[in-house]
């Protein structure tokens, strides 16, 4: 645990948010591979387990043991405004990834818009649909702002230019077994359901296709029986499955990216570096989201057919 | 005699923790014999049956059947071969029906309820015991259960059957069915062994006698050899006889009414029951088991609300069914039930014995350690109860023992009224003595006693017996009636 | 005290207790035919049913351990690492397998066999260790969702082989096969404990355990083969899982206890053990699987339907007790 | 028969088992000291401490209920419902407020006000309407997460008045208030519990309601009590939680339920009631909190570390059960 001498370079930590997922498995995976590229002295990542004040006692306790700056990806977004502020206290800057903190002061915040998901999700859907039709979303959980945010936006963006598409919001927290349960009603109710949005494909894709494959409605897009599928995520099954014309698009959501530029910023942080707002050079937009609090908006494309085998995806270069 | 004994425990020793149970007991008991085990509470006969059941087994010693080393502690079924037992605790099973209680375990592997509902009716029907096969087991009065397992033990059939104490929550007439029975089994050439703490009874069933005293054996002799007070004497340790009950000086009239029971009815169990109390009287009440007598006990307790009429004591009417307000009308209770209702078993002697008076301990209801082991030193001194001192958990005294320690929590109020049920079930006669002593003693010093008991050696203690029939008082007997005349009440005989 | 009139009130008391739920049923059945037509429809009964058979898997296991007077919360990761672990050993390393690589047809199998294994473990820990079951079970479920995770590395696991995904997914004669199977199961779960004296040992275990051993009855072994029958069912109800939903997720199960418990609590089980019918609990799960399809299908805000949820579960068990006006233990 | 020795062996039998987790907690003591050298800082015990105040408070809250004989299961939405609730009836609307803006003064007792009622619901379902104390809980813990998610839309609340922020912040010699608060209230339950007559009531109620209603002891009246006194004490362990996180989190107290259990389980208090005292379950909280400081400072890979907890956890309940040769029940 006690950071191995590199070279005396001060030791930077990473708290990983959950063990049960496959998007932050993957992003776990990336992050001891771009510290040794970089060359940061990493200490043994730990994990929140998707619990707040577990993230609490992990930054306490890599504070106790040393870490010069943390990297972390709270999911609960108002409830580590206290340690912000004594880590600020103790001068150890903060990065973090995926959430933007709802008050305190963090080095950078590094993530894509989730709000841009909803809104590309709902984009593609009602062009696919010609704007209407009916589209079941499976949300997250209301108490996850990633959820939230994309659930926002998918509804804004329905409502203001697909008036004619009716949406069905199911609320799923996060359970591939609730979500699967929602969708065989649903359909049940309404035969035509034509558009489905899942807010996170590790969890919803599977279920998802086994369920339309048992009801014989996993036919390709040609097919009038066809429903249109969005995901978000962008893991290597989503791909495989667009692939196959199973679903129709994803957002990948840049693991890889989390994790090099968590790390470069925490990197930074430490040779104290300063950043202002305008492009970077790494094809991203930094922006001061309020005083002091500048967040990098890492690129999250939209995923179909045309551009699925693009080696720069993460989800092509990880593996299956 | 020939052969084998059919039961034998050779030099067997048993300890709970620091208590020796049994120290070096050896028993022998001869094929088609009615052994009788008597001794004090806490003496350790209960500690024995558990070894001659194989649900223990001994520190030291070994039990034989007919001369054959007992089973495997594991081998269950090759136990109950052997022995049938009634245990002092209840076996019942509340949830289970009486007909699946009865044939537990037997029952056939694949059960066929309406064969083993009427199984069940015929073996009930052959111990005259009125209780339907169908109903939950739970639901029955204490001496129903205690008839079920009777009925369950000598169902079995096996050759050598175990009563431990089963007469205890008996009426007359069920003991007297039951000793019917025995005779009739013993007949058939069935071995008994029969605990009881009723030394007539000994006499009535049992040809020999085994005595233990403190954990040891003392004594196993032919019952006609040894005479009532010998036998108390081995019993006790001490040479001298039962004191006879020594007439209680008259109540003065002008003695305040300090119990009044007015028109008290409970739909279903008694209609009414007018009773007065004066202070330093006591009234027995008995009757048989479906007379009402217990839920009358435990309505002026505070257990149970009243349908209708009223309960005065000290000239107060006292709130209908809260225990804390009869306590407060000074109204002590001895419950039916010491399991189910009069004890907490994980709590120690010294607070079982003082919850009433725990407000009394301390100040602001803070509870004195010093102040509750010493009031429980004087209860134990009072009540001579064995224990190992007023820390030990109730549960780890004798059923005579834990019966001193509720009669004591009921006296720890000083009460002006004190309701007993049953207060001597499974008292061993020594402990009976002074725990009726201790009952006189509150009478003299004014405290009005209302007692239910079917206990004709209770009653006499009494100024006067009441007995109920069917929900009323049907007679009131004053001192100086014969057993023969509350027997033919209790049967509701017209005279 | 005559003995007909308690006789016939005995019976009927038994039966009313095992029908406590069933105008709470009625009720939600009216309420969801007027929220949508479709709710009735046989599409949708079946899909309802279909949603809950992994749920009266794990409900009829704890059922059973309850009536037995112990308790086991380890079932839900059960339904989690037997298939995780089982679909593990069969698919090769590239596909998050553990590299074994044994032939796929082991793969049901291994999966009943882990469950049985939990079961097993369980049953070690509590009854020749001492330990209290409660807590045993509760450090297993922690440990093997631990293992699960640690095992797969947090991923799902998707390519499985198809002996895996077929109980979940195949259909008889118009009924999905899982539903004939959590039938068949419960209508010998009943008739085992109804009449069969070793379901009627559990009883007597539950109700008082030293009574049992003084029957003869060994209680260890009949509790501990208990334990043993209810990991299969939960490895089993894991197996469904993993057919219908496609995959083995990370948190496969994750949540299912309380449901599990509340299922077979307003189903009218004591927690005190001896008390219980399966059909009850199975009324318990029907309960709880109309409510979530009725609240679905009338479209709750997704803001306010668990404070609905919960309320409607509170009312159920209010209407429960008035009808039968028998006061619920523990 | 002898007395004395008896006498000395019931006493040091009762204290041992209290001590039974002191031996698991020196052994954590030297492991932690080994894994890392920072762990005996008084920086990182102090930590330690924090974190776990708000666990222990539900724990006392819970052992207190156990020993009584009952169960509730809705302290942990307690946790977030009564700040939620207290905060969002004094902030202005703009910040996700209701829109009452009561002055902010009243936040604090409002909040505890909230975990009264609670308390005073679940005690009126289960005492007055004699409802199963499991179900009526866990329905509980269902509606009053989603009333907390109803009312806030599922959104953390974070512009707090200092008020509410100040017990789970403020510092007293050295010393985080927090820590101070618990080790007061555990002191004073301790007190109760073991020297005065309404704490011994408890214990005699949950083990044995009958014979305690027969002694006088207005039994429903305490538990009723005991239940209110528990929800004002999962209300502030909500307020601690909300000042030492800076906001009240819309799934604040989640899961925390299982980790109150496993304390007080492994403190050695019984589900059976009647048994068991705050000492052991403070150290049963102790234990759990060591465990997971320990694992965080050996960097255990996140993989394992699940499986790795649920193991020690395991561990500690057999060295438990192995130091005091007890079984230990339910
Ligand atoms: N399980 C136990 N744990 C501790 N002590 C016990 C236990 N069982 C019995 N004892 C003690 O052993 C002694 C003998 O008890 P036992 O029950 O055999 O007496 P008994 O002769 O049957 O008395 P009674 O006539 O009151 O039933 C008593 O001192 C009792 O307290
Ligand atoms: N609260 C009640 N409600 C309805 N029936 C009752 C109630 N209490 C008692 N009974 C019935 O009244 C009858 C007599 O009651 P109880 O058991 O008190 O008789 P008892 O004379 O006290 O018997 P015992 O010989 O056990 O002392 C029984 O049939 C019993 O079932
Ligand atoms: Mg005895
Ligand atoms: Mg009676």
């Amino acid at each position: 645990a006690t950071p191995e001498s590199t070279g005396g370079t001060p030791p930077i930590a990473v708290d990983l948010p959950r063990a049960d997922s496959d998007f932050w498995n993957s992003y776990a995976k990336y992050v001891p591979a771009f510290a040794k590229e970089a060359g940061i002295n990493l200490m043994t990542p730990t994990n929140s387990q998707n619990d707040i004040a577990k993230l609490v006692a992990n930054t306490q306790a890599l504070t106790s043991q040393g870490a010069k700056a943390i990297v972390m990806a709270p999911q609960d977004t108002g409830a580590i405004a206290t340690t912000l502020t004594q880590l600020e206290q103790k001068k150890i800057p903060v990065v973090t990834v995926d959430t933007r903190p709802d008050k305190g002061n963090v080095y950078m915040v590094v993530r894509a818009d989730n709000r841009a998901y909803g809104q590309k999700a709902c984009e593609f859907l009602g062009a696919k649909l010609n704007g209407k039709g009916k589209v079941i979303e499976f949300q997250g959980s209301l108490s996850s702002v990633n959820g939230r945010d994309r659930s926002e936006a998918f509804a804004e963006c329905m409502q203001s230019k697909f008036p004619g598409i009716t949406v069905f919001a199911e609320p799923t927290d996060w359970e591939g077994a609730k979500a699967s349960a929602a969708l065989q009603t649903r359909l049940a109710q309404h035969p035509d359901i034509n558009g489905i949005y899942m807010q996170a494909g590790g969890v919803f894709l599977a279920p998802t296709l086994q369920l339309l494959r048992t009801k014989n409605l996993l036919v390709p897009p040609g097919d009038p029986k066809h429903i249109f599928i969005v995901s978000n995520d962008g893991i290597p099954q989503e791909f495989e499955a667009i692939r196959k014309g199973e679903i129709d698009a994803t957002v990948s959501q840049p693991a890889d990216l989390y994790a090099k530029y968590a790390l470069f910023y925490a990197k930074a942080a430490v040779d104290g570096k300063t950043f202002q707002p305008g492009r970077t050079d790494h094809d991203s937009t930094i922006v001061q989201v309020r005083p002091g609090l500048l967040e990098d908006q890492l690129p999250a494309p939209l995923v179909t057919k045309d551009n699925v085998e693009d080696s720069a995806l993460w989800g092509n270069q990880i593996g299956k | 005699m020939t052969g084998a004994p059919a039961v034998e425990a050779v030099n067997t020793s048993k300890r709970f923790g620091a208590t020796t149970a049994l120290h070096d007991v050896s028993l022998s008991i001869a094929p088609g014999s009615t052994h009788a085990l008597v001794g004090r509470n806490g003496a350790g006969k209960s500690t024995l049956v558990s070894l001659l059941t194989g649900l223990q087994s001994p520190d030291a010693g070994a039990v034989r059947f007919d001369g054959e080393p007992a089973p495997p502690v594991p081998d269950r079924a090759a136990w109950r071969r052997r022995v049938a037992c009634v245990f002092q605790r209840s076996t019942i099973i509340a949830d289970l029906s009486v007909a699946e209680n009865l044939f537990l375990n037997r029952q056939g592997d694949v059960i066929r309820w309406g064969t083993l509902r009427r199984r069940a009716q015929q073996l009930l029907d052959e111990y005259g015991v009125d209780v339907d096969p169908a109903a939950r087991a739970g639901d029955l009065g204490v001496e129903q259960r205690q008839l079920v397992e009777i009925a369950r033990a000598l169902s079995q059939g096996a050759r050598f059957i175990i009563l431990d104490e089963p007469t205890a929550r008996l009426d007359a007439t069920a003991i007297e069915r039951l000793f019917v029975r025995l005779r009739a089994l013993s007949a058939t050439g069935v071995t008994m062994l029969f605990i009881s703490h009723h030394l007539q009874e000994v006499y009535e069933v049992c040809d020999t006698v085994t005595v233990l005293r403190d954990a040891r054996h003392v004594l196993t002799a032919p019952v006609d050899t040894v005479d009532h007070d010998a036998l108390v004497a081995a019993m006790t340790g001490e040479a001298v006889g039962l004191t006879a009950v020594g007439a209680r000086p008259p109540v003065p009239p002008d003695a305040q009414v300090a119990l009044r029971v007015a028109g008290l009815t409970l739909r279903g169990s008694y209609t009414s029951i007018d009773v007065d109390v004066r202070a330093g009287e006591i009234v027995g009440v008995t009757g048989s088991g479906s007379s009402g007598k217990v839920a009358l006990a435990e309505t002026v307790g505070g257990l149970r609300r009243a349908t209708a009429g009223t309960v005065t004591a000290g000239g107060r009417d006292v709130t209908p069914g809260s225990v804390p307000a009869a306590l407060a009308a000074g109204i002590g209770l001895v419950p039916q039930d010491r399991h189910r209702e009069g004890l907490i078993p994980r709590l120690s002697v010294a607070e079982n014995a003082t919850l009433p008076i725990a407000a009394s301990l301390g100040p602001a209801g803070y509870v004195s350690p010093t102040k509750l082991a010493a009031t429980a030193r004087a209860f134990i001194d009072r009540f001579d109860i064995h224990t190992s001192g007023p820390a030990a958990p109730v549960s780890s005294l004798s059923g005579g023992n834990a019966q001193k320690v509720v009669l004591a929590r009921a006296l720890s109020t000083a009460p002006s009224v004190l309701v007993l049920i049953n207060p001597t079930a499974g008292v061993d006669v020594r402990s009976k003595e002074s725990l009726l002593d201790a009952v006189r003693t509150a009478a003299d010093t004014g405290t009005a006693v209302l007692m239910v008991s079917d206990e004709l050696d209770d009653l006499r203690h009494c100024d006067r017996v009441l007995v109920m029939f069917h929900g009323r008082v049907v007679a009131a007997l004053p001192a100086g009636w014969s057993d023969t005349d509350v027997v033919a009440a209790v049967e509701g005989v017209n005279r | 005290m005559t003995t007909v009139p308690a006789r016939l009130s005995g019976i009927r008391l038994a039966r009313m207790r095992d029908l406590t739920l069933v105008p709470a049923i009625l009720v939600l059945l009216v309420v969801g035919a007027i929220v949508d037509p479709v709710f009735l429809s046989s599409t949708n009964i079946i899909n309802v049913l279909q949603q809950q058979t992994e749920l009266s898997l794990l409900v009829l296991a704890e059922t059973v351990i309850l009536i037995g007077g112990r308790f086991d919360l380890s079932l839900e990761s059960t339904v989690g690492l037997a298939p995780a672990l089982g679909v593990a050993l069969v698919i090769p390393a590239a596909s998050n397998g553990l590299g074994t690589s044994w032939p796929s047809a082991l793969a049901v199998p291994l999966i009943l066999l882990v469950g049985l294994l939990v079961g097993a473990l369980n049953g070690l820990l509590i009854l020749r260790f001492g330990l209290s079951a409660f807590i045993v079970t509760l450090g297993m479920l922690i440990t093997l969702r631990g293992l699960q995770i640690g095992i797969t590395g947090g991923k799902n696991l998707f390519e499985l082989p198809p002996s895996v995904l077929y109980l979940g997914n195949a259909t008889w004669l118009g009924l999905p096969l899982s539903i004939w199977l959590c039938g068949l199961l419960f209508a010998i779960g009943i008739a085992v404990l109804g009449w069969f004296r070793h379901g009627r040992a559990v009883y007597a275990i539950g109700g008082n355990v030293d009574a049992a051993r003084a029957a003869g009855i060994r209680s260890d072994r009949v509790i501990w083969i208990v334990f043993m029958v209810a990991g299969v069912l939960a490895a089993l109800a894991g197996l469904l899982m993993t057919g219908r939903l496609g995959s083995v997720a990370a948190a496969q199960g994750e949540k299912m206890i309380f449901m599990v418990f509340a299922a077979a609590v307003i189903g009218g089980v004591s927690m005190n053990g001896g008390k219980g019918t399966l059909f009850g609990a199975l009324c318990g799960v029907l309960v709880l699987g109309l409510i979530t399809n009725i609240l679905t299908l009338a479209g709750v805000s997704a803001q306010w339907i668990q404070a609905v949820y919960g309320l409607i579960i509170l009312i159920a068990l209010i209407l429960a007790r008035v009808t039968t006006g028998k006061a619920q233990d523990s």
